[in-house]
This record gives structure tokens, C-alpha cells and sequence, in this order.
């Protein structure tokens, strides 16, 4: 196994990566969330969000208070879609 | 050498900033918010052909021969895969309007047949045959992933020169006569202004109010937002739902899985007026809607576990048709995408490009269907069918 | 870093570094009964000792000030021992070429009184062996915390802080 | 690897079941989850992931970071870590994205089950139940929710006494802390309690707050209240170092559900990382399961948590490493050892200073940040502030957020402690039946009471630090 230093773990990010891309001119973390499908997986962001937050603000020379949180959605946990169409008894 | 400010950070507006920059114009680019904040990131990433009238099915089939060609042109993986749009029908009479709907596809060149529902399931081996009696598929149409073509584009055009400027607001004209002259613009708090040959304004929902500081009429081009919605699931195993599926008597319910990550992303036409340009919240009936029906086109679905819900715009003109086209002697407009911006892009924007930097075009483009000033003028098109 | 104090850097406290923040009991006031000796020194919120203290004996302006104990008030309950949620307060006690350490016992086995036990210093060393002179066990313990008594040799009365029950 | 005895807890299991691992039996206990009883058998690999098909364990063991996905009964994506076993459940690792099963019904579409109510509560731990208990005697009617199937939060895996004041609770061990709030909250007719139950959003809905949730995975709820308060604690953070992700790498609170909930050895041999107070206490507690702590490290040059909490494991012979980090977890499937090594004045490895530690779990205490995912989508305005540990919800001296009608309390708004979390609590739930006009003046007394223990508790050289942290996230209300 390779000594890889995971950020996402849904989708294999490393620490590499965040930082490739943000050499490559892509500071908004909008934008790295989305190219980076950081936050996209299973877990919501909750365990790379704040690790992609501190690269990017040691990276650039932000401080953390200046990067915005990108928005959490609904729903926050994931839910089998039987459920929320309310057959999951079924 | 002209100096052309391009306002909207949106797929049409770096796109055509491209296209422009390779006809060797000088761009600036104005986003107020992030890249593809607006419209473009929270799109369903289809791309089809399959229209129902003349101009839509000639501008889609050229922009999706664009499609084709665009990773290589931009030189980076977009995503891009042509896994079809199956269109499902419900009752004989819908069956009818496919076979009409196919005959006109066809005749100019969009590859489009009605199949069963045999044929149907292996295409999407998680389909439920039995609500349903044919599709209309078309092989062709496709999808890709919006994040990564925009940013194809937005790298590919910084490398031709243009000046692109996110987190930047356009915040008003100077007009002479007819003509804009300078754009003036605000970033971290400090405004500047640039001279200008010519302006395009590719705001979408914003368009109206960019109209509106280059003195017309909000109304002009009567622009209104409606928040779309979609929910997604986790990511799957490929090869479960790889076309766009819509049976459209289901109001204009579909499924698709995302190119990319795999996850399935479920939309309906459940529709809210946004009560402002921020109003991105997502709506409970929305959840509860679009799933019920998109458990019925794929039961399997069931099981998938949805990990978010979001809403975009739909910028919508009266007849759903975009507005593409001359406002002033030197300020454009194509906004008003209704729903198909990401999938019309790589032709608008070649389209515009041409356009602005020759005075015409070689897209197949029409521009009196799509002229904005048809508003005004009371020439409402036959209402583009809104899906994807 | 100069600032930072030693006890900080490495997690245990000197009794040398002790003596800055509370005065060491005389040798004379050791051996008359036991004495309590929190060993406690950061401003914490934490007040439960001056609470229990049926004596008063420990002052304590706010609850973050650290506990100073009047050793003449103090009559050696081992209710302070008992209630202390950071384990920090310890009883000695000088009875001829011994002293006895009452101390907090939250590990299993509880030893049993008599038995011998290892003696372990603040950092974990064995030092000694010791006796179990007495077990106040969890459920009569009025903190909820086991507390034994442990004999040991004078001269380790002050490093003495921990013990390891060994059975076969 | 069960624990039978246990100088603190005692261990009630459920009904003996056996589930299927890849077919081979397993012995396991109702009320326990799929990863627990899999732990407990020998069983570190769970999956492997999405796209580079690295071997996953558990992580979390609270259902946030999906480390643990599993196919369970041929349902593909089943969070391990909070599925409760049943007899004959058969599970497989997952390898890579799933794949739907091919056929199945159409669910029928149901209404969901709707529970109104003056205020609902979102999590039961310290500060939902204060808050509830205070909501509930101004006069509200409440409803309180939890995801877990036990009520007390963080408090049922507390072994340790806690600090403060005696009447708040100071002496006595979290566990029974939890035990005393949970009697309070029963006792009290008008609180209605929903365990197993996560809220997924927050919906605004004319005047009222939908509160959507899920009970058991199964069965979708509509809370309908007034007013909401958000308790919903903390979660952990990851931080990344080569092989962060191997298996035997968990969060200290997962260790602490397999350990003090669900009575199963995390491991044998354990290397903690950080020296706040929660690796310290978490350093404790292994000792205290019987687990050896090989040692602590931790970046900093100094203990973070209480230096009495270090003098408790330190005299029980656990190395603190300050100004130590970790470089890598080194093994084939899992954790099999930790590389360390000692840091410059700059943060900076010091070459040749390289540790290697046999052990078999390494567990990260690397402090806690807010769970704020329903706070931010409800539309609170957040902020970062250092001193809280992350991103927190602006809100007023109420505790009410920038969205009126939604309180928050507790390490949701901003990492504290149990005691003033109980505070808080207790503050949201006056403020919350004061603003819907349900409690009398005389309670405006009893809040400003708690107002003043939390400046007390606060006053501190650990509690200005906080106090300089809620200023910054504090909104001025006209």
C-alpha cells in the first residue's frame, strides 16, 4: 500500500491533489469542491471539508475566517430514498 | 483587435469568451460569484437533440457534434459520453406524438427510433417496463460533467489571453448613443471601469438586470427565475440508469446517472417561482416528488441512499426559448436558457463569437427564432420542451 | 517557550514544581494525622473539594482558583480524595519509618487489604513494593471512586503516586 | 475481545445471535451494531474504496464518514457502524461503488407521521436535555430528538468525574450524569422523546419549522414546532498523515462506543494522537478496559487537555510525547505500526528523531469541531472562530441563531464542555419558550442565573479562551 495522505476518503482525495489543483489557479472552494468532488461522496464533507479549508488557507496565505463553508444540503445525513418516499416497510 | 467584455461566468459566458479569444478578440470576463455558481453547476448534465421543432433539433444537433469534438479541442477529460435519451410513453397517444416528434428529429439528421420495451430494459437494466408502451431513444444525446467543461474552457481561454475575472461585478455602463463605451465593475470592494468595443450579456437569470444598466427595459427581454430542483443519490456502479430516462406525461420526471461519480440524479418539473436571485432553497415537496416518481421508472432505486437536494434556475423567457441576439449596436445578449444553456453552450458560443467578431455566423443558428426581440414584439415561439 | 512549565511539557508534576503553587505540610504536622495534598496546579473550573470539605478547610475563592489546603483544618477525612474528578488529591502520613499514601484506585483488581502491591511513581516507574493497609471501595466511597491506602517507605512518601496489582 | 469486567461499567447484552461474514458464522448480541460485533471478532476490513479500492474500516462509528459501508442482506451501501444486528443477516464487504439489485417493487408512496409540538429539540445529549427540561417546566410542550438508541450524547461513554460545581453535576461520572438528565426528561409529561431518530433538515414552512427526520432508517417524520433547538455536538477531526485511512485508525470516540457502549477491545496495543483532554481521558479509559497505551503524541509543545488528566495516565506509565507528530501507519490491511517523529520550533520533523510503535489501533485526538451541517442548511449565518474550534452559527446572548425561531446549544455552538454545554441548555430552552410567549418573566431570572454559572465556569485561563471565541460569533440583536 502506498503512503497516501487522505483527505477524501469517498473518493480517494489526497493532500497532492488539493494541492496540485490549487498550483493550477483554483482558490475557491466552491470550485475545488467541485473538481475535486470533495463533499460529494456518502459522507457530506465532513471529514475533508475542514482538511481542503486548511491547505487552501496555508496555500494562499488566507486566513480560515475569509474562506466560506460551502453550503450543507439536505438532507444531511444520507437516506435510502424508500424511506422518504415513506415505503420503507414495506 | 477588439476589447470585449463578456458578463456571466456561466458556461455560455466562458465558452463564448473562448470561442472569441480564438478568433483572436481581446476578452475581459466579469463573474460576480465563483465560476458556474449560478446556473451551470446545478444542472442535470444532459445534452440532447431530441426537440421538438425545427430550430432547437438544428442548433442541438450542431452543438452536439461540438460535444463530440470538445475534449480534444480543450485538451482535458470533460466527461463527455453519449449514453442517449430515452423518452418514455404512457399511453398510445403519447406513442403518437414520439413517432411525429422522431419523424421531424430525423428528417434533419437526429438519429432518433422508437423501441420497445425490451429493447428499453437492456439499455437500462433497472427499468420498470410495466407503467410504460415505447420509447423514443436517441443514441446520440448524451451528458457531461459541467464542473469539469467549464473549467475545459475557462483554462483553455485564460491560455488564449482572456482577462477572466471571478468574484468581479459588473456594476454599470457608460453609454454613447446606441453604443457601450466602458464597463464598470467592482472586486473586494474597489470599483474600476475598462473600455469597450462591445459587451455580451450572458447573465441568464441576471440578464434582465444587466439589460437594465445598459438603459432598456428589464421587461425587454422578460427573464424570470424559477428554482429547479434535484437530488442526488451516493455514488453508484456505472451502467444502471446511462441515459437521461423521462416518460414526460410524468410532469417531465427522469432520471439520469451521473457520468462521473455514478450517483443518480433524479429531476422533476416541480416548479417554484424563486423568490429572489438568492433563493436557492431547496423544497420539501420537492424531495418527497421527484422520488416518488423516480422509484416508479427504476424500483431498485429504493435502495440508493440520497445525499443531497439542490435548486438552480431555470431562467425562463414566455416561450421557453433562449434569447440570442443584437440589443444595441454593440451589446449581445444570450441568456433566457430556460433549462438548456449547458447543453446548447459549445454552439451558442461559437454562434456568438462568430457573430460579434464577423457580423455573422456558420452555426446553424436561427436567429430570428431565437431573436430577443421577439418579446416585445408579441412573437412568442412554440414553447421548447424543458428537460435535462 | 521558556514560559511553558515543565509539569505541561511532560504531563507530570516535581515536587519541587509542586512547592511553587502550595506549601509542603511540616514534618510535624505529617506525622500527627493524615494530611491532604492536592496536587492540582492549573486554574480549572473544578470546585468539589472545597464543596465536600466538612472542615473548610480548603479555600477557594471562584471555582478556576486552584485549592489551598489549611493542613491545621484538615483532619484527614479522605473525602477530598474520594470526590476529586481529576484524581489530583492524595492523603500522606508519617507513622515511624513509613508513610502512608491514600490515593484514588479506579483499575481492576481493587487489592485487597494486606495485599502487597507494586509502587509506581508519577511516571509510571516502579519504585517499590508496599502494603494495602486499607480499600474504601467504589460503593462506599462517597465520590465514587475506589481509594486505597498504601504503606510505603518514607523516603518515596513523595513519589509514590500510583500502584500496580500484581497477581498470578 | 469482549470485555467482561470493567472497574466502571458493567456490560448488559442482548439476546445471543449469529450473523454471517462472507458466509462464516459470527457470534453477536442484539443491540449491537453490524461493526461492533464484526470487531469484535477479529473483522478490521469493512470495504474497499470507490476508486483506488484501498481497504476501509471502521472510522467514526457514529454513521458521519461512511468508512464502514457494507452489503447487507444483498442491499449494497448499509452504514455498518449504526446498523443494529439481526439474527441471520448476512454480510459482505463492499468492493468499490455498488451496484443496485436488478428487480424490485415500487414502494408505495405514504404520508409521513407528524409530531407537533411548541419546540423541537435535535439531539440528547447534555445540552438537549437541559434544554428540554427547562423548555418543558416554562410550559412548552417539546419534542426531543436523537439519532443514537440511548439519550445522554457523549455522556454514556464517559467514565470520568466530571468538573465544575457540585450542583452542576461536578464528582460525578458522565455516565451517571446521563442516567440523572434522562430520569428528569422522562419524568416530564409534556416531553415526548424519539431515539433512533436523525433529523435530515430543517424546512421552513409558513410559520412553522418542519424539522424532517428518520426513525430507525425506516419510517420518515414531519417535527412540527415553533421554535427548534439545535444540540447536536460535535464531531471529530482527521487529520492527514501516509495511510491515514488504513484500518486500526479510529476516531477517539469511535474507540470509546466499542469500548465503553457496546463493551468490545478496540485492539491491544494503541498509539493516541493528540493531548487534549479527550486523548487523555480516551488514554484512561483504554487503561482502564485493559488495553496498553503504548503512548500519546502530540504536536503542541505542551498538554492541551487538564494536567490533571495527564498526571492520570502518566503515573500509570504512558510516554507524553509533546512536540511529536505522526508520519505514517505502516501494514498490509491494517494498522500493524506507527512511525513518530519530534518537531522543530517550526513544525518542522527534526531527521533521525523516526519512533516506530508496534501497535495495532492508532487513535486520533485531534480535537472535535461543531456539527453545524443543520444549522448552515436551516440558513443560519456561520462563522469561523478559532476559539470554538471551527465553524459556528452566529447567534444572541439567547442562544438564538440569525434564523429567528432556531436556538442552538452546546458544542454544536462551539466546542466546550459537558458542564457548560448542560448551561447552554439550559439558557436555549428558557429562551426558546420565552420568545414563543409560553414562559412567565419569573423565568427570564432563572436563565440569567445560567447565564451567570456559564460566566463563573468560564472565567478561567480554558474559559476566557472561549469567552474571546463567543464575542466573535456573537450577533448584536437591535
Amino acid at each position: 500500500m502506498s503512503g497516501k495522505k487522505i483527505v477524501c476518503r469517498c473518493n480517494d482525495v489526497t493532500v497532492e491533489d488539493v494541492e496540485a489543483l490549487i498550483d493550477s489557479g483554483v482558490t475557491d472552494i466552491e470550485e475545488l469542491k467541485r473538481l475535486l468532488r470533495i463533499g460529494m461522496g456518502p459522507c457530506q464533507g465532513r471529514t475533508c471539508i475542514p482538511i481542503v479549508l486548511s491547505i487552501l488557507a496555508r496555500k494562499t496565505g488566507r486566513r480560515q475566517e475569509e474562506i466560506p463553508l460551502p453550503r450543507a444540503r439536505v438532507p444531511i445525513r444520507p437516506v435510502r430514498v424508500e424511506v422518504i418516499v415513506g415505503g420503507a416497510d414495506e | 483587435m477588439s476589447k470585449i467584455a463578456v458578463i456571466g461566468g456561466g458556461i455560455i459566458g466562458v465558452a463564448t469568451a473562448y470561442e472569441l479569444a480564438k478568433l483572436g478578440e481581446d476578452v475581459i470576463l466579469f463573474e460576480k460569484n465563483y465560476f458556474g455558481s449560478g446556473s451551470t453547476f446545478r444542472c442535470a448534465t444532459g445534452i440532447r437533440a431530441q426537440f421538438t421543432d425545427e430550430a432547437n433539433i438544428r442548433l442541438m444537433k450542431h452543438s452536439v457534434e461540438r460535444w463530440e469534438g470538445l475534449e480534444e479541442e480543450l485538451g482535458s477529460d470533460i466527461v463527455f459520453r453519449q449514453t442517449g435519451y430515452l423518452f418514455l410513453a404512457t399511453s398510445e397517444e403519447e406513442v403518437e406524438a414520439f413517432k411525429a416528434n422522431i419523424r421531424l428529429q430525423n428528417k434533419f439528421g437526429v438519429p432518433t427510433r422508437l423501441i420497445d420495451m425490451d429493447e428499453a430494459r437492456e439499455i437500462v437494466p433497472i427499468l420498470n417496463t410495466e407503467p410504460f408502451l415505447a420509447g423514443a431513444w436517441n443514441p446520440k444525446d448524451g451528458k457531461a460533467n459541467p464542473f469539469k467543461t467549464l473549467f475545459a474552457y475557462l483554462f483553455r481561454a485564460r491560455e488564449l489571453g482572456v482577462d477572466a475575472r471571478g468574484h468581479t461585478e459588473v456594476i454599470g455602463f457608460e453609454r454613447a448613443g446606441d453604443a457601450i463605451t466602458a464597463v464598470k465593475f467592482r472586486s473586494n470592494g474597489k470599483v474600476e471601469s475598462v473600455r469597450v468595443d462591445a459587451v455580451l450579456n450572458a447573465a441568464n437569470a441576471w440578464a434582465p438586470l444587466i439589460n437594465e444598466m445598459a438603459g432598456l427595459s428589464r421587461g425587454l427581454v422578460p427573464i424570470t427565475a424559477y428554482k429547479h430542483q434535484l437530488v442526488k443519490t451516493e455514488p453508484l456502479e456505472p451502467g444502471q440508469v446511462e441515459p437521461l430516462v423521462c416518460p414526460p406525461s410524468w410532469n417531465d420526471a427522469y432520471i439520469i446517472q451521473d457520468g462521473e461519480d455514478g450517483g443518480i440524479i433524479c429531476g422533476a418539473g416541480i416548479e417554484h417561482k424563486a423568490r429572489s436571485l438568492e433563493d436557492y432553497e431547496p423544497t420539501y415537496d420537492f424531495l418527497r416528488g421527484v422520488l416518488e416518481y423516480a422509484v416508479r421508472i427504476a424500483p431498485p432505486l429504493r435502495y440508493a441512499h440520497v445525499v443531497r437536494q439542490w435548486a438552480g434556475f431555470y431562467a425562463k423567457t414566455p416561450d421557453s426559448n433562449p434569447a440570442i441576439g443584437k440589443l444595441l449596436e454593440n451589446f449581445y445578449i444570450a441568456a433566457g436558457f430556460s433549462g438548456h444553456g449547458f447543453m446548447m453552450a459549445p454552439a451558442v458560443a461559437q454562434a456568438m463569437a462568430e457573430l460579434i467578431s464577423k457580423g455573422r455566423s456558420r452555426v446553424p443558428l436561427d436567429w430570428e427564432w431565437y431573436d430577443p426581440y421577439r418579446f416585445e414584439r408579441g412573437e412568442l415561439r412554440s414553447s421548447a420542451f424543458q428537460i435535462g | 517557550m521558556s514560559e511553558i512549565p515543565s509539569y505541561l511539557r511532560t504531563g507530570y508534576i516535581t515536587p519541587e514544581e509542586l512547592e511553587k503553587f502550595i506549601p509542603m505540610p511540616s514534618e510535624e504536622r505529617l506525622r500527627k494525622r493524615p494530611v491532604a495534598v492536592p496536587e492540582c496546579p492549573q486554574e480549572i473550573p473544578c470546585a468539589p473539594c472545597r464543596e465536600i470539605c466538612p472542615t473548610g478547610a480548603i479555600s477557594m475563592p471562584t471555582p478556576n482558583d486552584l485549592p489551598i489546603v489549611d493542613y491545621e483544618e484538615c483532619i484527614g477525612c479522605s473525602l477530598c480524595v474520594q470526590i476529586c474528578p481529576g484524581l489530583a488529591f492524595f492523603m500522606v502520613h508519617y507513622v515511624g519509618d513509613k508513610a502512608r499514601i491514600t490515593m484514588p484506585h479506579e483499575l481492576l483488581p481493587v487489592p485487597e487489604k494486606g495485599e502487597e502491591v507494586v509502587l509506581l511513581n508519577r511516571v509510571g516507574e516502579p519504585v517499590g513494593k508496599g502494603r494495602v493497609l486499607t480499600v474504601v471501595p467504589r460503593e462506599k466511597s462517597k465520590g465514587d471512586t475506589p481509594i486505597i491506602i498504601v504503606e510505603v517507605p518514607i523516603e518515596l512518601a513523595w513519589d509514590v503516586r500510583a500502584v500496580k496489582v500484581v497477581r498470578e | 475481545m469482549r470485555l467482561t469486567e470493567h472497574p466502571v461499567l458493567r456490560f448488559e447484552r442482548g439476546r445471543e445471535v449469529t450473523i454471517y461474514f462472507e458466509g462464516r458464522p459470527i457470534r453477536a448480541y442484539e443491540g449491537e451494531t453490524i461493526a461492533t460485533a464484526l470487531h469484535a471478532a477479529g473483522i478490521r476490513v469493512l470495504n474497499y474504496s470507490a476508486n483506488e479500492k484501498r481497504p476501509r474500516g471502521l472510522f467514526c462509528a457514529i454513521g458521519k464518514c461512511s468508512s464502514c459501508l457494507m452489503v447487507v442482506n444483498g442491499i449494497p451501501n448499509v452504514r455498518t457502524c449504526i446498523t443494529l444486528v439481526e439474527d441471520g443477516m448476512r454480510i459482505e464487504p463492499q468492493h468499490g461503488k455498488a451496484k443496485l439489485p436488478r428487480e424490485a417493487k415500487p414502494p408505495e408512496f405514504k404520508e409521513a407521521k407528524v409530531v407537533r409540538a411548541d419546540i423541537v429539540i435535535i439531539g440528547g445529549g447534555p445540552a438537549g436535555l437541559m434544554a428540554a427540561i427547562h423548555a418543558a417546566d416554562a410550559g412548552a410542550s417539546v419534542v426531543l430528538l436523537d439519532e443514537n438508541p440511548m439519550l445522554g450524547g457523549q455522556l454514556v461513554k464517559q467514565t470520568h468525574k466530571f468538573f465544575g460545581k457540585r450542583e452542576q453535576f461536578a464528582g460525578v461520572r458522565g455516565v451517571e450524569i446521563a442516567k440523572i438528565l434522562e430520569d428528569e426528561v422522562r419524568k416530564r409529561e409534556n416531553v415526548e422523546v424519539f431515539l433512533e431518530t436523525s433529523a435530515v433538515g430543517i424546512f421552513q414552512e409558513g410559520d412553522e419549522k418542519l424539522v424532517l427526520a428518520v426513525r430507525n432508517n425506516r419510517e420518515l417524520i414531519e417535527f412540527r414546532g415553533r421554535a427548534v433547538i439545535v444540540a447536536t455536538g460535535a464531531m471529530e477531526k482527521m487529520i492527514p498523515f501516509e495511510n491515514n485511512d488504513l484500518p486500526g485508525i479510529y476516531g477517539a470516540g469511535a474507540i470509546q462506543t466499542l469500548m465503553n457502549t457496546y463493551g468490545v477491545k478496540p485492539g491491544d496495543k494503541v498509539l493516541i494522537v493528540g493531548a487534549g483532554n479527550v486523548g487523555l481521558i480516551l488514554a484512561y479509559q483504554l487503561i482502564q478496559a485493559g488495553v496498553e497505551v503504548k503512548a500519546i503524541v502530540e504536536a503542541m509543545p505542551k498538554v492541551g487537555g487538564y494536567f490533571v488528566h495527564a498526571a492520570k495516565v502518566r503515573r500509570l506509565g504512558v510516554p507524553i510525547l509533546t512536540r511529536h507528530t505522526i508520519l505514517r501507519a505502516e501494514g498490509r490491511e491494517k494498522v500493524e505500526r506507527a512511525v513518530v517523529a519530534q518537531l522543530d520550533e517550526n513544525w518542522r520533523v527534526i531527521p533521525g528523531t523516526e519512533r516506530t510503535f508496534e501497535v495495532d489501533v492508532i487513535a486520533l485526538a485531534v480535537g472535535l469541531r461543531p456539527s453545524i451541517e443543520l444549522l448552515h442548511q436551516a440558513g443560519c449565518q456561520i462563522r469561523y472562530v478559532r476559539e470554538l474550534s471551527g465553524h459556528v452559527a452566529v447567534r444572541d446572548e439567547w442562544m438564538e441563531t440569525t434564523v429567528r425561531g432556531i436556538f442552538v446549544a452546546g458544542d454544536s455552538a462551539g466546542i466546550e464542555e459537558a458542564t457548560t454545554a448542560m448551561l447552554e441548555g439550559k439558557i436555549a430552552g428558557i429562551a426558546a419558550a420565552l420568545r414563543l410567549g409560553i414562559a412567565d418573566e419569573g423565568w427570564l431570572k432563572e436563565m440569567e442565573k445560567a447565564q451567570k454559572d456559564l460566566l463563573e465556569f468560564r472565567s478561567g485561563p480554558f474559559g476566557r479562551h472561549v469567552l474571546e471565541g463567543i464575542k466573535k460569533a456573537l450577533v448584536v440583536r437591535e
